[in-house]
């Protein structure tokens, strides 16, 4: 048990040294940024706010972090979520229970991961352009959905979702968390996570030792889908809302942003849902500090490519041997012989 | 002993992996003129040498003289400058480039900075007709077989070297013809004063072609010796520490009588190979001969249902059954060792572990893991029956040798108990000793009463384990041989009168 | 024959855009005029692709709104050159003015202004820290409402913008940056009124500050701009307090300055400006609801 | 034919026939002006996407270039407007800017074995937030200097005109194919797409070509900012967002693998060529509302890619039996 808890600290150590790093220094230009108190029974403050702003780019995470295992990326997780989330609202505008609402919206995201999935494994279409194909034409779809307005709606049970709290946690976070363990239990626990990754490191050899990579591919796309229909439900349910222009956009490059700091590589491979879903909090974290900070918008860009940029370099494998590099005086190196000549 | 006639001379290289000491301390001396074989077993860090002294690793320690100077390549490019040219095991060209760009890559004859292809393309032809070969340098490396890119591998190799040329198992997809060819051309360079390192697992290969031996274990130098003066038996003493109780098993096991198990009827594939008829019965080996490209690996991956047949039909045991795919296959209890274990055979970010079970765990399906200890026990056990060498089972099996690799896969589909293993080519790249350990446990499989079809390009081995020898010629399934008609002499005698009908 | 009118739109970022197109349909249906529409997808270099398919296509007159104000001018003398019209819609450009026949537009630094002004006349000389949600970075509504906002409260020392961040004119970021505001100023017991660049930022901080258990509309004034109908719900709930109004209807005028033109040559003024008009809790905003709601926004 | 030319083949297929289908819709569509125009628009997504090309045979990706291309027109009008520099000289050195910032992102992506996604994405962060510090005003560039380069087109007849960045961007290309398939460079270009590994057993500077190839997408992409900087003359820091999912998007259609190693800078010209028409028959029809726009681009993209696939299947198989 302590050898299975110290393989874990290892491998998320960079990532939450990163996490610790962000929180110092935020807290440092903005003291009140550690500050929790308990609200209306549930908790209140920033911190809370980064896990609950979090959720959607959690979410998503959790689904890229399988997609990316097998070697593939689905940039259309913004607009999925866009789909869904009108989905929600219209059903729910148009009189259905809350029950029958989110079915149908969890079974659309599902839907939309099938469409990638067959994209990518039956058809053999790269996955970049294959989900490129929804990420451009699904926020259309959402548009025709609530043609191009802010569906409002007022039930109470979706709200819940959005703005509601369990156990002193918002439900937004509650609800990652669970999802989060749910799947990492489910990969874990059972076979799937060893054959995904067999699949994303060399499909031939993983087909002919019979597994089954087209099911596992699409599966991986389904679960995106999914994960996006929960996101696309959270941001809805969180303004009341279907903003079908623009919710989830550009999320997903957020989302794969987390699965990289979270440290699984984009060839595919050795994944950890753990490490993505603490890579995608590292990101909100960033966010959330710069708009605390009180910088003007203008420098929003520039402060998180820098801090970006400084999380990788520390991961990065070359840096350790880099710095030694460095730190040795070039002097050191005796000219060969060739070049005397 | 270093003497002034070393071309080139390695003292005291070392070289450290994460828990692996992959060299020790080693001294190499290479003559001008001469042909060094560099041996040992799987693992015993022949290639990690080579890559130290042509600066694909940077060595933790030790010097290189080249010519009487030192030096430092600090990169493959900077050896070929210096006129060392190699032929790397396994990586081999970009199969996406020409065969004129491959041959001529980083060096490509310019016409007022400008790449005059015209020009390339005609050395290129050039070049490769020293080598018999004629092909359209303008097409893709990838369109040719594998042999034929193992030669323009060596062509390259061969003309970048103007001191000294690296081949490391440069023989193992080659078939006898091209291996006459190499050692034609080796020879050659040799008499023009080159250095030329030859590092092979086929010992009559080193017998014929070598002037001196160098013998590696476990990353240390056991000596060197002049190929006149050492025997082979002395010569596998060397390389695994013991002595080997019997290189390959003379006695050849008898025809097995009754019914097939497997049958398979006009069974083909059009574009791959032509419909034949195949029986298989239960303890038998049947293998598979002929020359490079004759569709023996096509064969066996219609059989398995890597590729779809698209005539005939199958039965085991007189039901017929449906082998679409892989799965399917491995639902009857096939199994399937393919020939290019790097992109078809080995996960490489997987560990040891991960890839023995990995077949076993696709067949039971996601939903039943196999238990971490098992998954354990499973490891160990194959690692010690087989041997692979590996500093534990976490280890991602790429950073295995290539005979390691060969035999983790090999526990693979022993794994799963299979009832038919297909082997396409399970000795290419294995040591004497594995390889000896190979046709052993292909003999207690079959005495276990396994079928098994196995493909090899070496007679002599197919004779000594096969009950019965398919022989094929373009892409064709041409005679069966069994009984006494079982020699290595009646398999080519089987090539060439095919090529005769052929001929025609 | 019937008249046909290239109609080069932004895109499709707001409900209010949807408005707009939505009214610009069904104002060329009502006059019989064929109406190629162009989704631009916010890109200007769409736009103006759009524009030179227009002119290629030989339409009768060009509707653009543009999404930003400069790099125009070498696309509207291809137009002119062609002897089009183009007639500008809700922004104007940066070019001369020869080039298009008028700009059907409101001032987007005036609807800044009288926001600002409606909050200076509200406090009435209270001290009051005021924060804004911004537009998009770089757009020219977040410019320029920016701009005007802070002429009506220059020379007014109490009040004074404490923090100021974009939302980029979204509900979900305008409920992000609030709670962020939330929690830098005290949880917000330093922050008196907020001012969002449009409505939906208003909307979604309108909820943070619930959320965050105090009384928009009352511990926090909130005024914003374009008067989409769902602001008229949170004013009729006490929950928003002001808002400019920016028509949707922008193709009406532009419609009858265009059949006047081409019927006997009379040029329009160059601006025709449209109403900012200011809506309070005072104005019924339940009514305007029901109005508005059928708009398409 | 040869195997290799297949894809591209298709595209240009493909491309003739849509062309066509198109004008039998609408007749104008084969006036000068629209091929001239198909030129002119295109011109700034040419350039950069010559740029992607090259990123892309090597196996890697380039996400900053609509950045850099904002940068590059905010850059430009910062200092012609307010610096008084003469336009040439500006030009120079935001391409020399642009040109070290694309050897930057190689050098990290090389040095520190990072993928080039991630570091692309921040370099794209950090080039639209230097665009935003310069200024976040859009800018109009009124120097006369400016005119004088819009003043020169080739007039066709029927209205069409050739404009100077219209022919920059065919220039840019005949360069862009004369490097890939002709200089040592190029041929390292598709080595690296080949396997990195593989190419530097085979003595390939692989450290040398991925700077290289990172800093001739960032000169590009500076170039395609300069056009577009012409094209509008403006800067303007919102500009051009997305340029690299469509520039991503020509490379692929034209027959280029993401997978890197295989494809023609040519084949992106027609894959430029597409877009442009799917955009100009969008225009055309003009019916479609913003929502269906979009779901028709999406349809036509998957179309197009399924048409080749098929092309490519086909033929295959027909080279089998033969
Ligand atoms: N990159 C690497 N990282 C870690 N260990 C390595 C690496 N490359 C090789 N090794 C280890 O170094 C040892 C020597 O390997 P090497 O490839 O040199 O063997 P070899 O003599 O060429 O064997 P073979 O005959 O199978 O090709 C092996 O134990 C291998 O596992
Ligand atoms: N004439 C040819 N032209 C192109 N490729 C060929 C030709 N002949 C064979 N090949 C290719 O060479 C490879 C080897 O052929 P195949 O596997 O059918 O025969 P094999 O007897 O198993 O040869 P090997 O011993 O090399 O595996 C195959 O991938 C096949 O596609
Ligand atoms: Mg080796
Ligand atoms: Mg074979």
């Amino acid at each position: 048990m302590i050898s299975i808890v110290r393989t874990y600290l290892t491998r998320l150590l960079p990532q939450l040294i990163a996490l610790a790093t962000i929180v110092a220094a935020v807290s440092i230009v903005f003291p009140g940024f550690l500050n929790l108190e308990i609200q209306n029974g549930r908790l209140y403050g920033s911190l809370i706010d980064i896990l609950n702003r979090g959720a959607p780019v959690v979410l998503l995470a959790i689904g890229m972090t399988v997609v990316i295992a097998t070697k593939g990326i689905d940039l259309s997780v913004g607009a999925v979520m866009a789909i869904c989330g009108a989905v929600a609202a219209s059903l729910i505008t148009s009189g259905h229970s809350l029950g029958v609402t989110l079915l149908a919206t969890l079974a659309v995201g599902v839907l939309c991961g099938v469409w990638n999935g067959i994209l990518v494994a039956v058809l053999d279409i790269q996955p970049i352009i294959a989900t490129l194909v929804l990420m451009v034409a699904g926020r259309g779809i959402a548009q025709l959905i609530t043609e191009g307005a802010i569906l409002t709606f007022n039930d109470a049970g979706l709200i819940f979702i959005g703005s509601g709290s369990f156990a002193g946690l918002p439900m937004p976070v509650v609800i990652w968390l669970l999802f989060g363990v749910l799947v990492a239990l489910v990969v874990r626990r059972s076979a799937l996570g060893m054959l995904i990754e067999a699949v994303g490191v060399n499909r031939e050899a993983s087909t002919l030792s019979g597994v089954l990579t087209p099911v596992l591919l699409i599966a991986a796309y389904v679960l995106s889908g999914l994960c996006a229909a929960i996101a696309g439900i959270i941001a809805a349910a969180d303004i009341k809302g279907a903003d079908a222009n623009n919710a989830g956009l550009w999320l997903e490059l957020d989302a794969i942003l987390a699965v990289v700091v979270g440290g699984t590589s984009l060839l595919g491979g050795r994944f950890s849902i753990a490490a993505s879903v603490l890579g995608a909090i590292i990101i909100q974290a960033i966010n959330t500090g710069i708009l605390l900070s009180g910088f003007p918008p203008e420098f929003n860009l520039i402060i998180k490519a820098a801090i970006i940029v400084f999380i990788l370099v520390l991961q990065s494998p070359r840096f350790r041997t880099a710095f030694t590099f460095l730190s040795i005086p070039r002097a050191a190196g005796k000219p060969t012989e060739r070049e005397a000549k | 002993m270093q003497t002034s006639d070393n071309i080139l001379s390695a003292s005291r290289i070392e070289k450290g992996f994460p828990g692996t000491r992959a060299l020790d301390k080693v001294d190499f001396h290479l003559r001008r003129g001469e042909v060094h074989a560099l041996l040992g077993e799987n693992g015993a860090g022949k290639s990690t040498l080579i890559k130290c002294l042509t600066g694909a690793y940077r060595r933790d320690g030790g010097s290189i003289l080249l010519d009487g100077a030192e030096v430092d390549p600090r990169d493959t490019f900077d050896a070929q400058r210096l006129g060392i040219g190699t032929v790397y095991q396994e990586v081999n060209l970009l199969p996406n480039l020409t065969v004129a760009e491959n041959l001529f890559l980083g060096r490509q004859p310019r016409r007022f900075g400008m790449i005059d292809t015209k020009a390339m393309n005609r050395r290129a032809r050039e070049l490769l007709a020293e080598y018999e070969l004629e092909l359209d340098v303008t097409r893709d490396l990838a369109s040719y077989s594998v042999a034929i890119q193992q030669v323009v591998a060596i062509a390259r190799a061969v003309d970048l070297s103007g001191k000294v040329l690296i081949l490391d198992e440069p023989t193992a997809s080659l078939d006898a013809h091209e291996v006459a060819m190499l050692f034609r051309i080796v020879r050659r360079l040799k008499a023009r004063g080159l250095g030329i390192v030859f590092i092979t697992h086929f010992l009559e290969q080193v017998y014929e072609i070598a002037d001196r031996i160098t013998v590696l274990r476990n990353g240390q130098v056991v000596g060197t010796r002049d190929t006149a003066e050492l025997t082979r038996r002395d010569l596998i003493a060397m390389m695994i520490g013991r002595e080997l109780a019997a290189e390959i098993q003379s006695a050849r096991p008898d025809a097995v009588e009754g019914e097939p198990r497997y049958s398979f009827r006009n069974y083909g594939r059009r574009g791959h190979v032509a419909p034949f008829d195949l029986d298989v019965r239960a303890g038998e080996v049947v293998g598979m001969a002929g020359l490079l490209g004759s569709g023996r690996t096509e064969t066996a991956e219609i059989l398995f249902g890597a590729h779809r047949a698209d005539s005939g039909t199958a039965e085991i045991d007189g039901r017929p059954v449906n082998l679409s795919s892989p799965r399917a296959a491995i639902r009857r209890k096939f199994g399937f060792c393919p020939e290019d274990r790097k992109t078809a055979g080995i996960v490489g970010d997987l560990s040891v572990r991960e890839n023995i079970v990995l077949a076993l765990q696709a067949r039971r399906g996601w939903t039943r893991p196999i238990s971490r200890a098992e998954q354990n026990r499973l490891a160990d056990h194959y690692i010690r029956a087989l041997d692979i060498r590996t500093a534990d089972r976490e280890k991602p099996i790429k950073l295995l040798s290539g005979g390691n690799q060969q035999k983790a896969i090999l526990a693979r589909w022993l794994a799963t108990e299979p009832e038919l293993l297909i082997l396409d080519e399970p000795t290419r790249g294995i040591d004497v000793g594995a390889h000896a350990e190979i046709v052993r446990l292909i003999e207690t499989l079959r005495e276990k009463g396994m079928s098994l079809i196995v493909i090899s390009s070496e007679l002599e081995e197919l004779v000594a384990y096969s009950t019965r020898i398919v022989v094929l010629r373009d892409r064709a399934h041409v005679a069966e041989l069994s009984g006494d008609r079982i020699t290595a002499h009646q398999i080519v005698e089987a090539i060439a009168a095919a090529n005769e009908r052929g001929a025609s | 024959a019937e008249l046909v009118v290239g109609f080069s739109q932004i895109g499709s970022e707001s409900g209010w855009r949807a408005a707009e197109t939505t009214l610009t349909k069904q104002q060329a249906e009502q006059r019989g005029i064929d109406l190629k529409f162009a989704d631009a997808q916010q890109k200007q270099e769409n736009q103006i692709k759009a524009i030179r398919s227009f002119i290629a296509q030989g339409v009768n007159a060009i509707l653009l709104a543009p999404v930003v104000a400069t790099g125009w001018d070498e696309v509207l003398q291809e137009a002119k050159d062609a002897e089009i019209p183009v007639i500008l819609l809700d922004r104007t450009v940066d070019a001369s003015k020869d080039l298009y026949l008028t700009a059907v537009t409101s001032d987007l630094v005036h609807e800044g202004n009288v926001a600002g002004k409606w909050l200076v006349d509200t406090v009435a000389g209270k001290p009051c820290n005021v924060v804004e949600l911004q537009g998009t970075t770089g757009s020219s509504p977040a410019i320029d409402r920016k701009k005007g906002f802070e002429a009506a409260l220059a020379g007014k020392d109490n009040l004074k913008i404490i923090r100021s961040q974009t939302g980029d004119f979204t509900r979900t970021k305008g409920k992000e940056v609030m709670e962020s505001f939330l929690k830098a100023e005290d949880g917000g017991k330093n922050i008196c009124a907020l001012y969002a660049h449009n409505d939906d930022m208003a909307v979604g901080a309108i909820q943070a500050i619930k959320e965050a258990g105090l009384k928009p509309g009352k511990d926090i004034l909130v005024v914003s701009i374009d008067a989409v109908p769902d602001i008229f719900q949170a004013m009729a709930a006490g929950e928003a307090n002001a808002t400019v109004e920016l028509t949707p209807n922008m193709a009406g005028p532009a419609f009858d300055a265009l059949a006047a033109y081409l019927k006997d040559g009379k040029e329009p003024p160059k601006w025709i400006q449209t109403e900012s008009k200011l809506y309070t809790q005072a104005d019924d905003p339940m009514k305007v609801y029901e109005e508005k709601k059928g708009l398409g926004y | 034919m040869k195997q290799k030319y297949l894809p591209l083949t298709a595209t240009i297929l493909i491309f003739l026939l849509s062309y066509a289908l198109c004008v039998a819709q609408y007749p104008n569509m084969l006036s000068t002006r629209v091929i001239g125009n198909l030129l002119t628009d295109n011109a700034f997504l040419g350039i950069a996407a010559v740029g992607m090309t090259f990123v892309i045979l090597s196996g890697g990706i380039d996400l900053s270039v609509g950045a850099v291309i904002a940068f590059t027109g905010v850059f430009l009008a910062v200092v012609l407007e307010h610096g008084g520099m003469h336009p040439l000289v500006a030009f120079a050195l935001v391409l020399a800017i642009t040109t070290a910032f694309g050897a930057l992102m190689g050098a990290i992506i090389h040095y520190l074995e990072m993928p080039a996604f991630i570091v692309t994405l921040a370099g794209m962060f950090l080039a639209r937030g230097m665009a935003f510090v310069l200024s976040i005003d859009s800018i109009p560039i009124k120097h006369p200097f400016y005119a004088t380069l819009k003043g020169l087109y080739y007039k066709l007849p029927g209205g069409g005109r050739i404009t100077l960045i219209g022919g920059l961007m065919l220039a840019v290309f005949a360069i862009g194919i004369l490097i890939a398939h002709r200089t040592r460079f190029g041929t390292n270009v598709y080595a690296l797409g080949g396997g990195t590994a593989t190419a530097k057993l085979m003595g390939v500077p692989v450290a040398a070509t991925t700077v290289r190839i990172y800093a001739l997408s960032g000169l590009l992409a500076g170039l395609s900012g300069i056009v577009f900087s012409l094209y509008t003359s403006a800067g303007y820091s919102l500009a051009a967002v997305g340029v690299e999912l469509d520039a991503i998007t020509a490379v692929v259609i034209g027959g280029t693998l993401l997978t890197g190693g295989s494809g023609f800078v040519a084949g992106t010209l027609v894959g430029i060529f597409i877009q442009g028409l799917i955009q100009t028959y969008i225009t055309f029809d003009g019916s479609l509302s913003s929502w269906w726009t979009k779901i028709l681009i999406g349809l036509l993209l998957f179309a197009f890619i399924l048409l080749q696939k098929g092309i490519i299947r086909v033929s295959r198989h027909e080279r089998q039996r033969a």
